[in-house]
C-alpha cells in the first residue's frame, strides 16, 4: 500500500553499498514526526505529501523518514533522539505539543536543525513555522455567506485554541462580507480527529438550522453530514470533493510543500537560520494556503469575489484582520482602519459579534 | 425373559480413579433395583453412563436385548430411560412447568406441558404447582418436580439417586408408595441409596458396589446390616462411640467433670433469634432458642434448606444481623460481633462445604490455616511462613491427613481428607465452643470414624459442640441432645435417650409446633 | 418543538448502534458470557464492513461481512473461555486490545477511502406527516431492523422454546448439562450470534453513520453497550428504551452546546459517562431486583468434567 | 475424538513458568509471519523489537523510563484483579494522579526548597486514590459494576484534565496553546544520572515491587484480599471483610496509577498538557497478566511491553511498519498467554478414536 511506498527509499541509502555512497555525496537525511496516522486524511496527509513533494524535487539529495502517531508527552524526547542519533541532520516536528521535547534534544544535538510547526519558542537550531489557515477560513465564508440561504452557518470546532478560534473569526468576517446578519453557530467536539462526534455534531448544527457548515477537525466527516442532510459544506485540510460530491463548496487546503522545500533548500546551500523570533507564517501569498475546487454551483458573484480576495491575498493589498471589529459582547478589539498585527492574531480568545454561543475558556 | 437393562463390564476411568470397574447389572421389567455402596463407589458414575450423561470408556449395554450405546440423555429420554439426578437440576428463575418442559424433548407446548404435570400430579399424589417459580418450592416440593419431570416421559426405566436424603421420614413413605404404584405398571427402577432400611422396605434386588466393582447383588431383606457393610467396605463398621467415659491424656482432663455437672451460663445460648432471609432463596429464621452447654453435643436434625445454613451463618458471624443478645456466647452478647471476633473468643466453626468456604481451593494446606490460625501473624499482620508450615504439618500428622505435604493446594485432597484437615485445624484451635456442620459428609468410614471420635474427645476435654447434621444415625450415635429444625424453627430439646428416629421424624414436619402448648398453624407436609 | 423532534430523531439514530451492539451482548450475557472484547470486536467488524462496502460498493454485502468477522471474533473468544476455560474478564480485555490493534493495522489503507453517494430512506407515506415525518420515517432501515430485533429478542426469550433454553444456559449450565443440554456448543452459539450483531453495529457505524473508516472510531461506544445490558436488566426492550436515553444523552451534548448553554464544553462532553454511571448506580443499587434477573452463572466458567 | 482438557490434580508449577515463554514463542512465531507477509526481513523486525532496545546504556535508559509507570500501575492493578476487583480504569487514575502533582508543582515559587517533589509524588498518590475511591464507594455502596464505573471515568478524568489546560490552568503566556506553565526545574524528579532521561521514579517502582511482594505474600492483610478473590465464602468464613479487601485493592492501585502519573508530569513532562495520557493505563493490564500478577513477573513483563512499544518506533523509522503493529503484537501476547495458561490447571490429553471403538465392540 501508500505506506511501504512512501517508506521505501527511506530503507534504501541504510542498505546501500558503501561504495556507491562513496561516488555520490551523503543524502541529506531528514526525519518527520508526525502526531497523527499518515493516512488521517487531514493535518498528518498534508504534512506528508509536503514530505513527499521535498522527496520528488530533491531526489536523491535527501533521504527522508517519518514516524506517525507520536503521542506529545514523554515518548515525544525518544523519538526525536533517536532521529538525531541516525544521522537526520534535518527533523521536522508537526504538532505544537512537541515544543519541550525538541527544545531539549536541540540543546543536546548542535549540529541537528530542528523545524517546530504551530510552536512560538525557538533555538540557536530550532525555528518554527506555520501556516494562516484562517485566510483559507475567511475565504469559505465568503461563499458560505452568500450561499447560505437560513442565515445561519455551522461551524464544527475542534479544540479552542486560538488558531481554531480565529479560523471561526475568520469565517465569520468573510461570511459577514456578504451578508452582514449572518450568524454562525459553533459546536466544539474537544477532539482534532473523531468522525463519529463530528457527524453528531455537524446534525446538531443542521438541526439548529445551519446549512452552511465548516470545520476545523481533521475528518471529512462534516462533509459527509452535510451530503446526507442535502446542505453545504467545506473541506479542511486537503481536497475532500470527493466525500460529498453535491454538498462540497470548496476545500481550504494547506500545503506545507512550499516552505519544506525552502527549508530544504537552505540547509542544502548551507543557508538555514535559526533563533529567537525566527518564525515563517505562511499564506496565500506563500502558496501555502489555498481554497480550491469551488463547487459549480456557487453563484458567479460569490466566485468573482474569492478571486478578488484571493488577488488581494497575494499581493498584500487585501487585509481580512482590520478595524473596526467589535468582539461578541461588543467591545471593540480593533479601531477602526487599525490592521491586526501577527501577536494580536497569534493570542485570539474571544468570538467576534455575529458568532452565537459562549467560547470555551474564553473571556 | 429378556431383562429390560443389561450391563456387561461397564468400565470407567476418571483421572486417578477408575470410578466403574467391569460392572455387571440386570434389571427385569417392572422390578425395584437398589444400587448400594460407600461414598465414592461409582453409583451415579454408573447411573450416568446408563443415562448417557457420561460416556464408558468400555462395556456393553443392552436394552430390551438390543445392544445400544446412549450418546446423550436426549437419547435415553427418547428410549424410555428417565433420572433424578442425586444433586437438583433445576432452574430457580424459571417456573415448575418451564423447568418440566426443558426436560421433555417433544415439541409439546408449555400450555399441553402444564396440563399433562397436573394429571401426572394428581394420578400418583405428587402435588406441584406448575406456575411457581421453582426458588419460592420447598426442597420437597423440588423433589416432586423432579420425579414429575421424570414420569412425564413415560419412562420404562426409572433412575433414582439419592432421593430421600432430603426428605422427611413422612415423605419418604409417599414416595415408596409412588414408586409401588409405578412398578406395578411395569416401570422398572433403579434406586440408589446408602440407607440399608429404606432399601430393606422398597427393593428385591439389591447391587452392592465398592470402589468402582461390583461386590455382589443380594436380597437386601434376607442381608443383616453386618453382612450388606461387609459387601460395602469390605469390614464390620468400626464401633463409632467409644466406651463411655474416655481416657484423656491428663492436660486435657481439667474440664470433664463439666460432663456430667454442666456449669450454669450455657456455653453458646441463642435468645430467640429471628432473622429475615438474605437471599431470594433463603430461609427466614424464626425465634430460634436454645442452650448450649460446655461438655455437651447438640445435635441439630431436619431436612436441608430448613434453615441450618442461615442458623449456622448467624452463629459464626457470617452473618451478623442478629437482633442484639440473640447470640450470647458465655453471657456475652455477640449477635453483631464479627467472624473473626467470634473466634478469637473461642467460637470455631466448620462449615459444610469444604471446598471454597472451608477452604481456599487453590492455596496450599499451610495457607489454609491462615484462615482461621493466626498465631503465626506477628505484629502488622507480618506472616511467618516457617510457622504456618509447621502448623500445617502437624495438622497432617495428628489428623492422618493423606496429603503431599503443607505445600498441596487444598484442591488435590480427597474430601475426606481435606475434611480432616479442616476438622483438625479448628480442634486443634482448643475451641471453646465448637459448631460443625455435617461432619462426615462425603466422608469414607475410617475417616468418618476418626472424626466422631475427635469430637466426642473434644467434648469429654469440656468443649461444647453444635453438630448440624442430615444422618440421624451419626446425630444419636454422638450427641447428648438434639433439636429439630424445620421451616426456620427450632424445637425443644430431647434428651437423646427420649428421642427415637419416629418421633425425630415427626417434628422434622414441624409437628411439634401443634402441640397443645403450641397451637400455631396446621402441620406443614411435605 | 421542532428542534426537539429532530433531536430525538437523531437520538434514534445514535442510539441504533448501542441497541444492536447491547442487544448482542444481551444474548451473550443471558447464555452465562460476558464479553468484555465488544469495542475491540466492534472495531475490526466497522473496518471490515467498510472494506467491503468500498470493494464491492453494496452495504449489505458490508453488513454481512461485519456480521461474520463480529462471529468470528466471538468464535474465537467462545473458544477461550468455554473451551479453555479463561476467565471471561481477561479474554474479553485481550479481545478489546487486540481489536483495536488489529483494526488499525489492516485499516490502515482504508484510511483514505471513501464510499459511494449514501442512499437517503424514507417510508412512503409516513415520511410526509410534517414534523414527526421526517423524524421518525426517514431513518436508515437498520434502525427499524433493531426495533423488530428487540421485539423478536423478547419474543424469543420468553416465549420460544429455544429462548427458555438458552435462558436455563446462563441460569444454570450445571442442570442444563445434567438434562443432556450441549451446554458449551449453546454459549458458543450465544457467543457468536451476539458477536455477529455487535459486528453489524461496528459495520453500522462506519457504512452508515459515519461513512468512513478510522482507527478507534467506536469511541468507547462498545463499553456504553456493556454498561446498558446491566440497565437494561437483561431484558432486550428496556435495551431498546436504555439505547434511546442514552443516544439522546449523546446528542444533548451538543444539542445544548448548540443552544448556547453557559458551561465548559468538556462538562457537557462528560454528559453520556457520567450518565451511565448514574444509571449504573441507580439500578445496582436494588440489589435484589439485579438478582432477580442476572443470569445466575454469568461470568462464570463451566467446565463439564 | 482428538484433544481432551483433564483439570489437574494440583496446578502446574512448570507450566506456570512456561507458559509466558510458550506465549511469547508463539508471538514471536506470528510476528515472523507477520513480517514475512508484509515483506520485511523478520530478523530486522526482531531485531528492531528485541535488541536495538536494550543495546545500550542510553538504550536501558529509555526501556526503564518507559517501564516505570507501565510497572507501577500493573503492580497496583496485579493487586486488584487478585482481589476480583476488576479496576481497568488506571489511566483515569493516572491523569488524576497527574492533575494533582501537577498542581503542586505549579505552586513552586523561587522560595521553594527540594521537598517540593515529595509533595507534588504525595499529591499524586491521593488524586489517584481519590479517584479510585469513586469506584471503590459506588461500588460498596451501590454495588454499581466497577468496571464499567471506572472505565467510565477515565473519559471523565480526561474531559477534567482538557478543561483545566484548556481553561484555568492554561499558561497565561503561553499563546492560549492549552498547557500548563512548565514547571520550574526544583520541581523536577531528580534524575539518576546524566544523559539519561531515568530518575529515581524507577527507585521507587522497584521499592513497590519488593514492597508488594511482601504485602502479597507475607502480609496478613495481602492475604486477606487474595482469599477474597480466590473464594469468597472462604473469606466470609475466615472474617475477612469483602469491603475492606475492595477499598484496600482499589486505593492501592489508584494510588500507585497516581504515582506514576505525578512521576510522569514531574520528571519527563515538566508541564500539564492535554496529552498526559499516554495509555499506560490500559497497558498496564497487559503487563499485569503477562507477569502473572506477580510482582517479578511484572517487572519482566513490563520491560517486554516497553520493548514493543520502543521497538514499535524504531520498526517504523528504520523498516517503514506501521504504528498500529505494536498493538497487534501486544494483542497477540495476551491472547496467547491466556491460552497456554489453561494448561496450568488443565492438561491436555489425547483422546485415540480407536481406543473407544474397539472397547465398545467387546
Ligand atoms: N467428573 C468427574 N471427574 C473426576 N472424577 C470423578 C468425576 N465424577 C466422579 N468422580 C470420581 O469417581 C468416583 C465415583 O464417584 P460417584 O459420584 O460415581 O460415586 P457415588 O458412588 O455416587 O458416591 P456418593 O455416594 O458420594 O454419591 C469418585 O472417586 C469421584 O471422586
Ligand atoms: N478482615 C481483614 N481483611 C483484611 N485484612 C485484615 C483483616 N483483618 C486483619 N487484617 C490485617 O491483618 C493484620 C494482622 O491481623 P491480626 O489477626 O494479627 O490482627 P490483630 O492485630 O489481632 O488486630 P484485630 O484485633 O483488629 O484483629 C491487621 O493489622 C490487618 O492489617
Ligand atoms: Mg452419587
Ligand atoms: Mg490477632
Amino acid at each position: 500500500g501508500k505506506k511501504e511506498e512512501a517508506a521505501a527509499p527511506a530503507a534504501l541509502p541504510a542498505s546501500a553499498p558503501a561504495s556507491a555512497a562513496a561516488a555520490k555525496p551523503e543524502p541529506l537525511k531528514i526525519a518527520f514526526a508526525y502526531v497523527g496516522p499518515v493516512g488521517d486524511g487531514g493535518w498528518t496527509y498534508a504534512h506528508d505529501n509536503a514530505r513527499k513533494a521535498v522527496e520528488k524535487e530533491f531526489g536523491d539529495r535527501v533521504a527522508t523518514t517519518f514516524v506517525e502517531k507520536v503521542p506529545e508527552a514523554a515518548d515525544a524526547e525518544r523519538v526525536f533522539r533517536d532521529m538525531a542519533g541516525q544521522g537526520n541532520k534535518l527533523i521536522f516536528g508537526t504538532t505544537f505539543g512537541y515544543m519541550e521535547s525538541m527544545l531539549k534534544v536541540a540543546q543536546d544535538t548542535p549540529d541537528v536543525k530542528f523545524e517546530h510547526a504551530t510552536g512560538y519558542k525557538q533555538a540557536a537550531n530550532l525555528r518554527t513555522y506555520d501556516s494562516r489557515t484562517y485566510e483559507g477560513a475567511y475565504m469559505a465564508g465568503v461563499i458560505a455567506g452568500r450561499v447560505s440561504k437560513t442565515g445561519v452557518l455551522g461551524v464544527v470546532g475542534s479544540i479552542p485554541i486560538p488558531e481554531v478560534i480565529r479560523n471561526i473569526n475568520s469565517f465569520t468576517l468573510g461570511a459577514q462580507a456578504g451578508n452582514p446578519k449572518i450568524k454562525v453557530k459553533v459546536v466544539w467536539v474537544n477532539k482534532w480527529f473523531d468522525p463519529p462526534q463530528e457527524s453528531e455534531a455537524a446534525q446538531t448544527l443542521i438541526n439548529g438550522g445551519a446549512d452552511v457548515l465548516m470545520q476545523n477537525t481533521d475528518s471529512s466527516a462534516v462533509l459527509q453530514t452535510a451530503e446526507k442532510n442535502g446542505k453545504f459544506a467545506f473541506g479542511w485540510d486537503s481536497d475532500m470533493t470527493a466525500y460529498g460530491p453535491k454538498a462540497h463548496l470548496g476545500s481550504a487546503v494547506i500545503n506545507w510543500a512550499p516552505y519544506y522545500i525552502s527549508a530544504v533548500r537552505e540547509v542544502l546551500d548551507g543557508k538555514w537560520q535559526a533563533g529567537p523570533g525566527k518564525h515563517s507564517w505562511w499564506g496565500v501569498k506563500e502558496g501555502a494556503i489555498d481554497l480550491v475546487s469551488v463547487a459549480d454551483t456557487v453563484p458567479a458573484e460569490a466566485k468573482a469575489e474569492l478571486e478578488k480576495v484571493k488577488a488581494g491575498l497575494k499581493d498584500g493589498s487585501f487585509v481580512i484582520w482590520k478595524g473596526p471589529l467589535l468582539a461578541q459582547d461588543g467591545h471593540e478589539v480593533l479601531k477602526k482602519g487599525e490592521a491586526a498585527d501577527d501577536k494580536f492574531l497569534s493570542g485570539i480568545n474571544f468570538y467576534l459579534k455575529g458568532v452565537d454561543g459562549k467560547l470555551p475558556g474564553g473571556k | 425373559m429378556t431383562p429390560r437393562l443389561e450391563l456387561i463390564g461397564i468400565s470407567k476411568q476418571y483421572p486417578g480413579v477408575k470410578a466403574n470397574d467391569g460392572v455387571t447389572l440386570q434389571l427385569q421389567a417392572g422390578q425395584i433395583h437398589a444400587v448400594l455402596g460407600e461414598n465414592g463407589a461409582g453409583k451415579s458414575t454408573l447411573m450416568k453412563i446408563i443415562y448417557g450423561a457420561v460416556q464408558a470408556d468400555a462395556g456393553q449395554m443392552r436394552w430390551n436385548g438390543q445392544p445400544l450405546r446412549v450418546k446423550s440423555p436426549a437419547e435415553a429420554r427418547a428410549l424410555g430411560i428417565s433420572m433424578v439426578y442425586q444433586h437438583f437440576s433445576l432452574f430457580d428463575t424459571l417456573t415448575a412447568a418451564e423447568n418440566v418442559w426443558l426436560g421433555l424433548d417433544k415439541r409439546a407446548a408449555l400450555a399441553e406441558v402444564t396440563a399433562r404435570i397436573r394429571e401426572v400430579s394428581a394420578s400418583y399424589g405428587l402435588e406441584v404447582d406448575p406456575l411457581r417459580p421453582v426458588h419460592t418450592l420447598s426442597v420437597g416440593e423440588r423433589q416432586r418436580v423432579e420425579i414429575v419431570r421424570a414420569l412425564l416421559g413415560r419412562p420404562q426405566l426409572l433412575i433414582l439417586d439419592e432421593p430421600t436424603s432430603v426428605l422427611t421420614p413422612q415423605a419418604v413413605e409417599r414416595l415408596f408408595s409412588t414408586l409401588r404404584q409405578l412398578a406395578a405398571q411395569g416401570c422398572s427402577i433403579l434406586y440408589i441409596s446408602h440407607k440399608l432400611d429404606e432399601i430393606r422396605a422398597l427393593c428385591e434386588h439389591c447391587t452392592v458396589m465398592r470402589a468402582g466393582k461390583v461386590t455382589g447383588e443380594v436380597d437386601p431383606r434376607t442381608q443383616s446390616n453386618a453382612e450388606l457393610s461387609r459387601l460395602m467396605i469390605g469390614s464390620e463398621p468400626p464401633p463409632l462411640r467409644p466406651a463411655h467415659p474416655v481416657a484423656h491424656p491428663p492436660h486435657e482432663r481439667h474440664d470433664s467433670h463439666a460432663r456430667h455437672a454442666p456449669p450454669e451460663a450455657p456455653a453458646l445460648a441463642l435468645r430467640r433469634l429471628s432473622m429475615a432471609k438474605a437471599q431470594a432463596f433463603g430461609t427466614t429464621l424464626v425465634d430460634v432458642e436454645f442452650n448450649l452447654r460446655a461438655g455437651e453435643i447438640l445435635g441439630v436434625a431436619g431436612v436441608s434448606g430448613n434453615g441450618q445454613q442461615e442458623l449456622l451463618a448467624a452463629i459464626s458471624g457470617e452473618d451478623p444481623r442478629g437482633q442484639p443478645g440473640s447470640v450470647q456466647l458465655f453471657g456475652q452478647d455477640i449477635a453483631r460481633a464479627s467472624t473473626r471476633k467470634r473466634r478469637r473468643q473461642g467460637l470455631h466453626f466448620v462449615p459444610e462445604e469444604r471446598l471454597g468456604r472451608g477452604a481456599v481451593p487453590d492455596l496450599s494446606l499451610a495457607q489454609n490455616t491462615l484462615l482461621t490460625r493466626t498465631e503465626n501473624v506477628g505484629p502488622g499482620g507480618w506472616i511467618r511462613a516457617a510457622g504456618v508450615r509447621r502448623l500445617a504439618e502437624s495438622l497432617i500428622a495428628r489428623f492422618n491427613v493423606r496429603a503431599a505435604g503443607p505445600g498441596a493446594a487444598a484442591r488435590s485432597l480427597s474430601g475426606g481428607n481435606l475434611q480432616k484437615f479442616i476438622v483438625g485445624r479448628e480442634i486443634s484451635a482448643a475451641p471453646r465452643v465448637l459448631v460443625i456442620a455435617q461432619p462426615t459428609w462425603g466422608v469414607d468410614v475410617g475417616a468418618a470414624a476418626q472424626i466422631r471420635a475427635e469430637l466426642l474427645r473434644l467434648r469429654d476435654a469440656g468443649c461444647a459442640i453444635l453438630v448440624v447434621s442430615e444422618e440421624l444415625d451419626e446425630l444419636f450415635e454422638i450427641s447428648d441432645r438434639l433439636v429439630v429444625m424445620s421451616q426456620g424453627r427450632v424445637s425443644p430439646s430431647l434428651p437423646i435417650a427420649e428421642a427415637c428416629p419416629e418421633l425425630v421424624g415427626e417434628w422434622m414436619s414441624g409437628l411439634w409446633q401443634t402441640r397443645p402448648s403450641q397451637q400455631e398453624g396446621a402441620p406443614h407436609g411435605i | 418543538m421542532e428542534s426537539m423532534v429532530l433531536l430525538i430523531a437523531a437520538s434514534l439514530n445514535a442510539g441504533t448502534l448501542l441497541a444492536l451492539a447491547a442487544l448482542g451482548l444481551l444474548i451473550n450475557e443471558r447464555a452465562g458470557v460476558v464479553n468484555l472484547g465488544a469495542e475491540g470486536l466492534m472495531l475490526v467488524a466497522a473496518v471490515a464492513g467498510f472494506a467491503t462496502a468500498f470493494h464491492t460498493g453494496s452495504d449489505s454485502l458490508a453488513f454481512a461481512a461485519g456480521m461474520l468477522v463480529g462471529a468470528l471474533l466471538a468464535g474465537l473468544f467462545g473458544l477461550l473461555v468455554i473451551w479453555l476455560n479463561t476467565n471471561q474478564y481477561a479474554a474479553g480485555l485481550a479481545l478489546s486490545l487486540f481489536g483495536s490493534g488489529f483494526s488499525a493495522f489492516v485499516g490502515l489503507r482504508y484510511t483514505q477511502e471513501k464510499l459511494g453517494p449514501r442512499m437517503n430512506f424514507s417510508v412512503p407515506g409516513l415520511s410526509d406527516i410534517p414534523v414527526i415525518g421526517p423524524a421518525l420515517f426517514r431513518q436508515h432501515p437498520v434502525v427499524y431492523l433493531t426495533v423488530a430485533l428487540a421485539v423478536a429478542l423478547a419474543w424469543f426469550l420468553y416465549r420460544s422454546r429455544p429462548g427458555l433454553i438458552l435462558r436455563a444456559v446462563g441460569e444454570s449450565p450445571e442442570s442444563a448439562h445434567a438434562l443432556g443440554y450441549p451446554v458449551r456448543r449453546i454459549r458458543l452459539a450465544a457467543v457468536m450470534a451476539g458477536g455477529a450483531l455487535c459486528g453489524l453495529a461496528g459495520a453500522y457505524v462506519s457504512v452508515v453513520y459515519t461513512p468512513l473508516w478510522v482507527e478507534g472510531m467506536i469511541a468507547g461506544k462498545g463499553w456504553i453497550a456493556l454498561a446498558l445490558t446491566t440497565f437494561a436488566t437483561w431484558r432486550p426492550l428496556r435495551v431498546l428504551a436504555g439505547a434511546g436515553l442514552f443516544g439522546f444523552v449523546t446528542m444533548l451534548q451538543f444539542h445544548l452546546q448548540g443552544q448556547g448553554v453557559q458551561l465548559a464544553s468538556q462538562f457537557l462532553s462528560m454528559l453520556p459517562y457520567l450518565a451511565t454511571i448514574g444509571v449504573l448506580v441507580l439500578i445496582s443499587s436494588n440489589a435484589a431486583f439485579i438478582r432477580a434477573n442476572m443470569p445466575a452463572s454469568l461470568g462464570k466458567p463451566f467446565f463439564p468434567g | 475424538m482428538g484433544f481432551k482438557l483433564e483439570l489437574r490434580q494440583q496446578p502446574s508449577k512448570a507450566m506456570s513458568l512456561a507458559s509466558p515463554l510458550i506465549a511469547l514463542a508463539l508471538t514471536v512465531f506470528l510476528g515472523v509471519a507477520l513480517f514475512m507477509l508484509l515483506g520485511k526481513d523478520p530478523l530486522r523486525g526482531l531485531q528492531m523489537f528485541f535488541w536495538e532496545p536494550i543495546r545500550s546504556a542510553y538504550a536501558w535508559g529509555e526501556l526503564g523510563l518507559k517501564a516505570t509507570p507501565l510497572v507501577l500501575i500493573a503492580l497496583g492493578l496485579a493487586v486488584c484483579f487478585r482481589a476480583n476487583v476488576w479496576n481497568i480504569g488506571a489511566e483515569g487514575q493516572f491523569i488524576m494522579g497527574a492533575l494533582a502533582g501537577g498542581w503542586v508543582a505549579m505552586q513552586a515559587d523561587a522560595g521553594s526548597s527540594r521537598m517540593i517533589v515529595v509533595c507534588i509524588v504525595l499529591a499524586g498518590v491521593l488524586g489517584g486514590m481519590g479517584w479510585a475511591a469513586i469506584t471503590a464507594g459506588l461500588r460498596a455502596r451501590f454495588n454499581a459494576n466497577e468496571i464499567l464505573v471506572s472505565l467510565m471515568l477515565v473519559y471523565v478524568a480526561d474531559l477534567m484534565l482538557a478543561y483545566l489546560v484548556y481553561g484555568p490552568w492554561k499558561d497565561p503566556n503561553g499563546y492560549n496553546f492549552p498547557q500548563s506553565i512548565t514547571f520550574l526545574p526544583i520541581t523536577q524528579i531528580p534524575k539518576l544520572m546524566a544523559g539519561s532521561r531515568l530518575h529515581v521514579g524507577v527507585l521507587v517502582a522497584g521499592t513497590a515491587v519488593l514492597g508488594l511482594w511482601v504485602f502479597m505474600f507475607r502480609s496478613y492483610a495481602g492475604f486477606a484480599l487474595q482469599v477474597g478473590g480466590l473464594a469468597p465464602a472462604a473469606a466470609r468464613y475466615a472474617g475477612f471483610s469483602s469491603q475492606r479487601a475492595l477499598w484496600t485493592a482499589l486505593l492501592l492501585s489508584g494510588g500507585l496509577a497516581g504515582l506514576a502519573g505525578a512521576l510522569e508530569v514531574a520528571g519527563p513532562l515538566g508541564q500539564l498538557t492535554p496529552y498526559v495520557p499516554a495509555g499506560y493505563g490500559f497497558a498496564a493490564i497487559i503487563v499485569a497478566f503477562v507477569g502473572r500478577l506477580h510482582p517479578v513477573g511484572i517487572v519482566f513483563s513490563g520491560v517486554l511491553m516497553s520493548m514493543f512499544y520502543i521497538g514499535g518506533e524504531l520498526a517504523q523509522s528504520r523498516l517503514g511498519l506501521p504504528k498500529s503493529i505494536t498493538g497487534v503484537f501486544q494483542g497477540l501476547l495476551l491472547f496467547t498467554l491466556l491460552a497456554s495458561d489453561t494448561l496450568i490447571q488443565y492438561r491436555l490429553r489425547w483422546v485415540s478414536p480407536a481406543r473407544n471403538q474397539n472397547l465398545w465392540k467387546a
